[in-house]
């Protein structure tokens, strides 16, 4: 017997859940200009989460996945892309979303049920929101692939959750970004619940970081409701990819501290000693709270960003609500560029029956 | 008596066959510890236990896998795909081994097992999650698909899908769920599979629906009536295997055809029929056979997905066309 | 003049267009180093390099997923499933991503990606690699679905294939890669896709046809010639989009339809043609249109593979019973 | 910054490739009959490759993989498991299917192109051979889960090749398989090549075995040419598994001697050099030497072993080729249990155009 190969899993957290510092802080942490942009950007997603559940409820959207407690991996995430990279998302993403040009107003409009949301006109490239699990981390390969052939020195980051992580489609995507060496970053946002199954449920391995040693390259864990420690080591993952050193996984271990989605009921299955120890670590406050005890952040200053934000969201729901309304037709439009001749009879008929003020 | 929905219809089927038949099974996300994204499974865990009721990771071609496994070795799973839409990870193992165990090995070993997924448009859900592809699988040999229309038949055609010794898919249109009750007595009573039944007689049209457009297609049929058009609906119930004899027997009293489907048109179970017409009942037909269908678009989003389905209106307006 | 097999003429096609399109690249399993199990994409390494013939790990699922993230970008992807048999991994990435990408971002990412795949039966394979589903395709609303039936089809269709803004399944009839040869002259020279072609022109009867069994037509066409019934042969060539017109108005001139496929009856291409026919070409039948398929059952080993496919003698009976 | 968790793999050989022994040998190997017995076994398997690969040559089998110097690997595997136990093969583990009761005819009316092979009547409930790669480590997972259901102590083994490994389908019953702490084992049969497609390029793991790192349990490596090996750690496997510890992942390390099948020619892509030194290492020659250093197997012993099996051999190919041809309507025979009435008229017409002599 001999042992041929060793591995081991790190985990990083600068800010602890009462945000004192435990571990020496990186280089941009100095930058408060930069800090104050990702707290902004945590509020926004935040307040953009409650105004959505809330239209849901009044039934202007048709559901709606909040990311309450996960703003963190979101914005730490979106804040590590460079405007070329590429961003391929699942659908509890939208504060990664909104840091790389995608507006509030359009996921208002995608998740109101409309496909004109997913036109993204600030990131041209980004994929549309994936709603079949994991299916996005092959895509990512697949921009990963146009780079690398292209001798681009672009990056593609791609998330999913740690219950997508079960998924094929997750695994055969990682083994080909390490056979290839891809410029590619999956992250993992691990907030405990697939839906009514947890964590423990889904995987028997120790860490969510680990699945990556299956595919020969490294994954690590970061304290997710710690936005230092996310954008700390996503932005290294994806400069290092940038640079040719190929693909790394990073599971950011958070809460989903609301249901999973409008048409869910956590409490069903949810244990509330759980959701109140997460609400204490949640990173949105402890975040806040760095920059107060490190940084002269004021409640004032909070006030105006929470103010801005929610003028921001409210003035996007309203635009959202004020768009005009497509036609029946406009379900063929972008189906092929070429319009095939065969299909012309059912456009005509339904153009006919919409003339007709048929239901 | 007491009037159930078709939600609670399908939990009454699987309770009863769970309590008669200890090798069923129920398997799939969240159908244990939440009863189900639908609540379909509700109870379930707490009635039979989690070595009967179990939640997967999150993997749909392991789903059906694991239930191919499971199923030849006797232990009958009823294995819930969260939506239509998720399926199609799973779509090998349907086609190359639910569809062919028994074949395969010539018959030693066999795959009784049930795959069931809420399917269909309606209830505004978000992408993916209204889609109506039973076509796809119409067309592959050695399994069944059953669709139910009523609470009455939802428990009946479960109970025989279940007890039904090879894998059938059950696709439950999920638009009607919770849109109306029937007195279904809990007797254990399958209804037959491989059958179409005929939900209302007439003698000028054959309306041939399934799912959710049943529904429509009876609505449709009483508009006609008062204009003094006597349309028949036929439920089809069993998508494969087709009982084309009901189908061709009616066309032969009414001479009139009009199929109706939520699927795109193109390759839609609804094809079949009408091909089937066109070799067997042509003589009988007096008007083209037309299919009232969805669009050869992708599903749209909610904001349109009224202007993609089937209704009454449309239907009603189709027999027209054909008379 | 060169004459070239259908194996030879699509590596001609993807030759010619590599090196017109720097773009276009090559991926699939065992695609670079072996030219592909069929050798279609042999030297292909050695003239475009690793860079643009890429040999993938295994997983079909994959294949799909990152062609499709590739075609987002604008690179060209042909990948190759190695058999039609092991290409249903991939369902999900073909429906859900690749049918839906231009549309779910209305218009502001495409998919310019050809998916090939050798398909159907008569070469003695193992099981699973004699599929012929593409019916399970033609279903399927955002793609298109192309089959060959001539090495000068094979070209000029692939190269429309590749040029084509949208994606499409290129389906290979591996029986006739190497079975006869053609000129196919190295132009460039696209065919139209969403076209059917007319091999034959006639006035009895209309054979509809596609892949392997255009030849089997072809042949029965001249079986019956000698008898005196003169038949068109049609090559419906893309599946997908289908162009009734060339259909319509060829039946419109004979009368009489026999459709041949060799994929299982029930809901193959053939249902979508009959159904077609049986709307709106109702009054130009003198009699049923009749289908001449594979049987609706698993595709069986060698043994009894030619039990299970249509022949020029099936063909040419079935006209017999029409006419 | 800290490490949560740290994980191993480990090599295990008995048997050098100059059949020395080099670790402490396992108590069965006191067994010589035993011993001799997996020996006939390994001899039988290549005795059997070698026929099928002539009679596919004379057109009388249709394809056929041989399992050339991978003999340690299925026999040992096929040894670890009991009668009452289930094996998911794939389609190149001829020499498991023979220890478990498969006989040599049956697999030559499979490769001849015939359903009637896998019928099994000596191995009623193993899985047929499943040539869609890695779809029956999943069913092994289900046929695993059965035994967990019904508290019955068996165990079911499966196995793939490396490349099949590359498959969502594989990684997606580990993950099941770790979390449902299933009693199946999983073998990776290591030969270096999926067709074409080298290890290397297959995934950048640097073992096989590290992929069960992913889900949650442990994965080895053993010499896959040293039957020893194979068998000791397979069955201990086995029995820890029907003992309730759960999964495990063994890859056997190992080399393709032949084509991937008959209708491959590796010359177009295998190195000459590395074949050569592949041969220097089998396992057939290593293991009769072993027998012979330690236990005085002689030559005639082993001149009647080699009879015996080429006579098994040829009377199973005589078998096969006897063996009365099916009828077309045997197609439908097994389709369902109960004949669906539709398909009735197409049934009858396969029976009418047989009996008129179609072709
Ligand atoms: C392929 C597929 N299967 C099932 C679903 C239904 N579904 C939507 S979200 C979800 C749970 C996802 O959990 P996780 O990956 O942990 O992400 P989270 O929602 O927790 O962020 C499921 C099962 C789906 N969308 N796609
Ligand atoms: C799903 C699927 N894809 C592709 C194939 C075609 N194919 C047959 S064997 C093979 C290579 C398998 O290699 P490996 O898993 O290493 O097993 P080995 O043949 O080397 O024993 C391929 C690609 C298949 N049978 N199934
Ligand atoms: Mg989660
Ligand atoms: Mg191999």
């Amino acid at each position: 017997m001999k042992k041929v190969a060793e591995f081991f899993v790190e985990y990083f957290q600068f800010l602890d859940k009462d945000s004192k510092v435990v571990d020496d802080l990186p280089e941009f942490t100095n930058d408060r200009g930069f800090l104050i942009s990702l707290y902004r950007s945590m509020v926004l997603t935040r307040i953009f989460d409650e105004k959505a559940v809330r239209m849901q409820r009044m039934g202007q959207l048709s559901t709606f996945p909040s990311s309450l407690g996960q703003e963190a991996v979101m914005v730490g995430t979106g804040a590590a892309l460079k405007k070329e990279d590429v961003y391929c998302p699942y659908y509890r993403d939208q504060g990664v979303l909104f840091r790389h040009g995608v507006t509030p107003k359009e996921l208002f409009i995608y998740w109101s049920g409309d496909e004109r949301g997913s036109a993204f006109s600030g990131a041209r490239e980004d994929f549309p929101i994936a709603v079949p699990i994991a299916t996005q981390s092959l895509h990512a390969t697949g921009v990963a692939s146009a780079f690398k052939i292209r001798k681009q020195p672009r990056v593609v980051i791609t998330m999913c959750g740690e219950g997508g992580t079960s998924e094929g489609d997750f695994y055969e995507a990682i083994n080909l970004a390490g056979a290839w060496n891809l410029p590619v970053v999956f992250i993992v946002n691990n907030n405990q619940w697939a839906i009514s199954v947890s964590r423990e449920a889904q995987t028997k391995c120790e860490t969510i970081a680990q699945k990556a040693i299956s595919a020969g390259f490294k994954g690590i864990q970061v304290d997710g409701n710690d936005i230092i420690a996310v954008y700390d080591k996503v932005s290294q993952a994806v400069e290092n990819a940038r640079n040719g050193g190929g693909p790394q996984l990073i599971e950011a271990i958070t809460y989903r501290l609301s249901d999973h989605t409008t048409a869910d009921d956590a409490s069903r299955y949810c244990p509330k000693d759980n959701l109140d120890k997460a609400w204490d670590e949640e990173p949105v406050e402890r975040f806040k709270k760095y920059l107060e005890d490190y940084h002269d952040f004021n409640e004032s200053e909070d006030l105006a960003i929470k103010d801005e934000c929610s003028k921001e969201v409210d003035q996007a729901a309203i635009d959202m609500l004020n768009f005009e309304k497509p036609n029946a037709e406009s379900m063929f439009d972008h189906l092929y560029e070429n319009f095939p001749e065969a299909l012309l009879v059912q456009y005509e008929e339904l153009i006919a029956m919409n003339k007709e003020g048929g239901k | 008596m007491t009037m159930i929905t078709m939600a609670e219809a399908i939990n009454q089927a699987l309770v009863y066959e769970m309590t008669q038949d200890q090798d069923v099974v129920v398997m799939g996300e969240d159908v244990a510890g939440n009863g189900g994204v639908f609540r379909i499974t509700v109870d379930l865990l707490e009635k039979f236990g989690p070595d009967r009721v179990m939640d997967t990771p999150l993997a749909e071609s392991m789903i059906a896998g694991c239930a191919i496994g499971m199923a030849s070795q006797g232990v009958k799973p009823v294995a819930e795909f969260q939506f239509m839409g998720f399926i199609y990870p799973a779509f090998d193992h349907i086609i190359n081994h639910a569809g062919r165990l028994r074949n395969r090995t010539r018959g030693r070993l066999s795959c009784p097992l049930v795959f069931r997924a809420p399917y269909g448009g309606g209830i505004h859900a978000p992408e993916h999650h209204s889609e109506s592809t039973e076509a796809l699988f119409s067309h592959i040999p050695g399994i069944r698909v059953v669709i139910p229309s009523t609470p009455a038949r939802a428990y009946g055609l479960l109970l025989a899908a279940i007890r039904d010794p090879d894998p059938v898919l059950f696709l439950e249109p999920k638009a009607i769920y919770r849109k109306f009750k029937q007195n279904v007595p809990d007797t254990g009573q399958a209804l037959p599979l491989d059958k179409c039944f005929i939900s209302k007689t007439g003698s000028d049209v054959t309306i041939v629906a399934w799912g959710a457009m049943h529904a429509e297609a009876m609505h449709a049929a009483d508009i006609l009536e008062a204009d003094g058009i006597s349309a028949e609906v036929i439920d089809v119930a069993t998508i494969k295997q087709l009982d084309m004899k009901t189908i061709l027997t009616s066309i032969e009293k009414t001479g009139h055809c009009v199929i109706v489907h939520e699927a795109a048109r193109t390759n839609g179970v609804g094809a079949e029929i009408a091909a089937e017409i066109a070799e067997h009942g042509l003589f009988s037909l007096h008007a083209p056979v037309k299919r009232v269908t969805g669009f050869d678009t992708v599903m749209p989003y909610p904001i349109l997905e009224k202007k993609y389905l089937p209704n009454a209106d449309r239907i009603s307006k189709a027999v027209r066309e054909v008379l």
